[in-house]
């Protein structure tokens, strides 16, 4: 959270950008965008624009990296150079390892990562352009890649933040909102099984200002949900009709 | 070099937890003996030493005069690093911090930042051109669990055991060496989760089984700031409640412990 | 990890070129699909996305003010990276740029330096003390063949779409923000040797059997800007010539197609 | 040595801190005080604070780093970052690698590494609170550390300085004496074989200084040496003690 | 090509420097002149100085790395310190990178690799001394260093560059003509099978320049393949003589 | 890629030290050819090349103008680099400079640092603003052994050799170029211990199975200024008194090279 410049957040009950208090920000997912990987995906989430893609399951090196029961999931989050204002450096800074690794973790637990032991499963996330709430758009976006991937999971992880902006809780907070708000809490939730894989929050909230911001973020995350499953099938039945297209053209 | 428990010993683990009891007879949500001593590192601006159990960890602050960031020209700067060196655990290599240390700094970062522990205006030295820089250091010595915690405090204490070297400065605001302005008392508790119970300060063995882990901090009047899940499981939701309402109590005393040692009345 | 083609796939794609064929029925001089998109990436001074077939490469310009290099105080300063990210190739790995990265780069950049495509002694803010800084990221994120064409297009459609951010520095000696002065629209085609067969654009299995490489930049007066050839294979002199002719031809029509999606007059 | 400022370092036959030419600062040594590690040393020298720590004999990564027939002694010297008053970057310097290279050649000598083929035995130095001769005190600690670890030794390295300031040899600089003195003689000794297994020096020596300053050294190493010993004593009786009252207090 | 002053580069149909267009700068080359690389090559060329020394064929460390029916040519350009007027930070930039990579590619034709799977042939290039052309200069003493280590070859490479100054097509740039000059193009030639295994190009040149300035190169590499043979026969006859000598010497 | 010598070669070399011969036949306090060349490096502000035996060194001095550093305002800057590249040797790899490297450099720098080779206050430009920083880089291209008397005499000859390069640089204080001055002439002797037996100037073989070194750095008037002992054995007191004694006309001899190659009369 932001230094606290005297910027407008909200107005007239309502946001600067037109949005009720629990509204989420436009997403749409593409499945399958990407030849090399193995399974791939690209997210719009209002400004924000990320391509997430999957390689494996496939050899872990280095070798005692490898864990004897199960595969690894290893998420890599980057921004692009140019994805921000000021240019950002290339390579990993502090900031990128330690989405890196929450995101890492919170996809874990949805895949049978029993069924690939000593392999690792790659997640690379790119944001192309950044506008607030990236981590919850690549977690998003890599939930769908690992899918298209064929990857076997219990369930897509779905992620929103939710925080406080002059006083009110609020949905999936925007850039400004971001910058200038008073407290991000984003969070990564399963639905099938009610569970929470990713939790971070910074600013300041009190107990009942933190149980309607995860209220509100839940229920996004269960609205995601659907955005991603149907991305999945669209991706099914373009690949179904492909291959009917293929078919046809070759006269069968 | 990954420790692995073996299967008897995790059995073991599972069982007691299971049996609602801990290897070394604590209850759920009782720390293990805190010690802090604040002031013993003499070049440091401020410094604090804090044992949680065998855990043992330094925490020192040097400050610089610098140039703040352009989007804050009136607001000193904070930098908060934390280094698992090789002769704390078996585990850690020598190297750049990686991500578990990177992960600790930034949680404990976190929670001085935005708990708006430092009151940054007053670093100010000449807007826009000259601000102080405040270097905190986390120097990990003997890792027996619950680095979270006991880096917090540290940060804490360490932070209300600071002077500002002013006079050392020829270019500094002030003249003579003044205490660092703290605004708020932030402190984290973290819990971990193992099966379906909760427990805090886990130590080493505890720490190894555990599937989620949950920091949270709290200020003085009992406000969130700063909160982290770690490790590859999940919390469902009412757990994080349970745990925001349990580290209210627990916070609480450990400030009292932070502050009887800074003995700082100012707060 | 790098990938090798079986013995029969090479046998079969040798035997196709022996046959003046491509695998996916391409001319030995036709370009694949090539989609170039335009300012698609707002914080970015310019940007350009060009597909070829299904190599996807992203290209973004960002301009900060600093100071010139000693030896040409009134020139703006230009320079360019390219990130052959994990992502785009299961060959490809994290980390620094390696020696493939580092000759893309150089090749494009030398493209756009040598070929003054960019005036940069417009970009010159007070001599000696204020220029642009122009920086050019590379950013590959679907690997399927023939990266410096990809990449030498994608730049230069970039830079004809960037403009300089006089507005958002008060020290820039514009107010308004303008377009990048462009001088010369300079564009690449690349040329693969396979056996004695020479041919245009490769997608990656034909990259994985060549020989060797040979980009030829070019500007829009058929003036030689910059070459390089690539790989560990050999060519002949009467080869780059006859790749310099072809490349008249292809590049014109390429340079077309950049003007059109960026619709540039002033070119 | 520093600059030649007009630092008075002598003063009535006496040096500043009011220590004689042949005194040593106050040295303090207590073994085993970390848990992790296998065996541990911490050391207070004046107004230095450091903790040396041994992991080992264990097997040596990275491989070809392995010695067939023998283990290999590999100390690592860091200083923390408010050790001294102007923060040093985390990180080795050239001045640390140095260090960790003539510390490891100096403890080799008296471990017994031909027990332990292609093994390595860490040793650790963690400079808290630096205030000169922190090598000597490391090195010294670093010892103690090995023996509480069990490691197989023919004798304790002991290590201190001498050098000289306006002009007197004198024993085991202070940190004004190392600034603004005129030579740093570091020695590490074994006294059982009378060797000498670390030298150093810098500054300005006739030759019959030299023999002065390290007659002067050596004799401090025998008494630092007296007080190494002590404090595996002291480990060995308090372990001792320990266990007792555990027996006391299981009721045997 | 560097910026464009106001420098002049030719007067009187001559270079500044007396050269005809397409005269070449001196060049001496001395095979076997370090001791304990397996082959090695010391050149001057104009104000260049440039050595070249060869190990191998070795094993190839990284494993990963080793080619299982050849061996692998790795060139390492490397420039020291005080070879240039600014002072060169020691380490691999991306110039010296590139330039590495061209030259291993360069030289890979000419040696019968596939007679040394597995393993790797290291070719390290130090300029001490450098004044344009130092690619060309170094590729052209690699060359002569893989002759004096052994390695089977079925030619030496030759390299020069040829380039423009004041319109002018030139050969061998100088300083400089490098500086201010309007084109560069460095070739490499393996004159027995009329290959080009390096060519680059920058600056601007037309058609009909380019084919001039390749004429130009090719004809200078083939006498610069007079200079490498030279310098190895020169080579061979001394070694005989040390030979003759040392049996001499012993009274054979 | 560590090398290790034979048995056999170990056991003969042993018999030869036991026996008081050499390899090569030299006597145990003598040194191979000291070939001296100074100014061979044009770019250089200063260079020389020294041949010991087979061992090659290279040393060029660069000179800069810069900061000093804060607590010594009046004194130009010193630093020294040394790099092992992997031509040299086959068992150095590329990269940045390891230990052996490090110390290498570390040992000749307090040669030259604490024996006031160059009267740093004479570089000093404007008092805690702008004095000269003065590179020193020693290049070794052919390793046989005593890496540290070779690079010492070096870098002794390039600072003899060297010109302060006044005119290139506007800002200095004096308008033409001139000698960098030199308060005194410091060269070292390194002895190794085989065995009981100490000598001079080890070639490679004999530094393999050496059990210690020490390096002696003497100034003209037989004062030490640096000492430095090194490798995983130990001296006795006794034999490091004895190897300053010898080093006094080892020293002298070496200190007569170096002034002759290098022809300075006012030292």
């Amino acid at each position: 959270m932001g230094s606290n410049k005297d910027i407008e957040l909200i107005e007239d009950g309502k946001r600067m950008d037109g949005r009720e208090f629990d509204e989420l920000r436009e997403i749409t997912i593409k499945a399958g965008v990407l030849k090399r990987a193995d399974g791939s995906a690209y997210l719009e989430w209002g400004k924000n624009k990320i391509m997430a893609a999957v390689y494996g399951p496939r050899e872990m090196h280095p070798r005692h990296a490898q864990e004897t029961r199960k595969a690894v999931v290893r998420a890599r989050y980057n921004m692009a150079a140019f994805s921000v204002p000021d240019r950002k450096r290339p390579g990993p800074d502090r900031r990128s390892i330690e989405i890196s690794k929450l995101v890492s973790e919170a996809l874990e637990k949805v895949v049978f990562t029993e069924k690939y032991p000593r392999s690792v499963i790659d997640v690379f996330i790119e944001v192309l352009q950044a506008s607030a709430g990236t981590r919850c758009g690549g977690l998003t976006a890599a939930s769908v890649a690992l899918a298209d991937a064929g990857i076997p999971m219990s369930d897509l992880v779905a992620s929103c933040a939710s925080g406080k902006i002059e006083g009110q809780v609020v949905l999936d907070l925007g850039k400004n909102e971001d910058n200038y708000g008073q407290a991000d809490v984003p969070v990564g939730y399963i639905p099938r099984s009610d569970d929470i894989c990713l939790l971070q929050m910074d600013g300041n909230l009190t107990e009942e200002e933190y149980e309607e911001a995860m209220d509100m973020a839940i229920e996004a995350c269960k609205e995601i949900h659907g955005i991603q499953r149907e991305a999945l099938r669209e991706r099914y039945s373009t690949e179904l009709k492909d291959e009917n297209e293929k078919d046809l053209a070759e006269g069968v | 070099m990954k420790e692995i428990l073996s299967k008897i010993t995790k059995d073991y683990l599972y069982r007691l937890v299971k049996e609602g009891k801990r290897v070394d007879g604590r209850n759920m949500f009782e720390y293990r003996d805190i010690e802090i001593k604040a002031g013993e590192i003499e070049p440091a601006e401020g410094s604090a030493r804090v044992r949680l159990g065998d855990t043992d960890v330094y925490v020192g602050t040097k400050m610089d005069v610098g140039e703040p960031f352009p989007d804050t020209p009136e607001s000193g700067v904070l930098t908060t690093s934390a280094e698992l060196i090789p002769m704390a655990s078996p585990e850690y290599e020598s190297g750049p911090p990686g991500e578990d240390a990177t992960e600790l700094a930034r949680v404990v970062d976190r929670g001085v930042r935005e708990g708006e522990v430092v009151d940054t205006s007053e670093l100010c030295i000449e807007e826009g051109e000259k601000v102080w820089i405040l270097f905190i250091d986390i120097h990990v010595l003997d890792y027996d669990g619950n680095l979270f915690d006991a880096a917090g405090i540290g940060v804490m204490a360490a932070l209300m055991d600071t002077v500002v070297p002013a006079s050392k400065f020829d270019d500094a605001k002030k003249e003579e060496d003044y205490p660092l302005p703290i605004d708020h008392v932030v402190v984290p508790a973290t819990f971990t989760k193992i099966k379906d119970q909760i427990l805090l300060d886990s130590q080493l063995e505890e720490e190894k089984i555990a599937d989620a882990r949950l920091t949270v901090s709290l200020n003085e009047n009992d406000e969130i700031v700063a909160m982290q899940k770690g490790l590859r499981g999940v919390f469902d939701y009412e757990s994080t409640k349970e745990c925001i309402k349990k580290a209210k109590d627990i916070c609480s005393e450990t400030r009292e412990k932070v502050i009887e040692e800074v003995g700082r009345e100012n707060i």
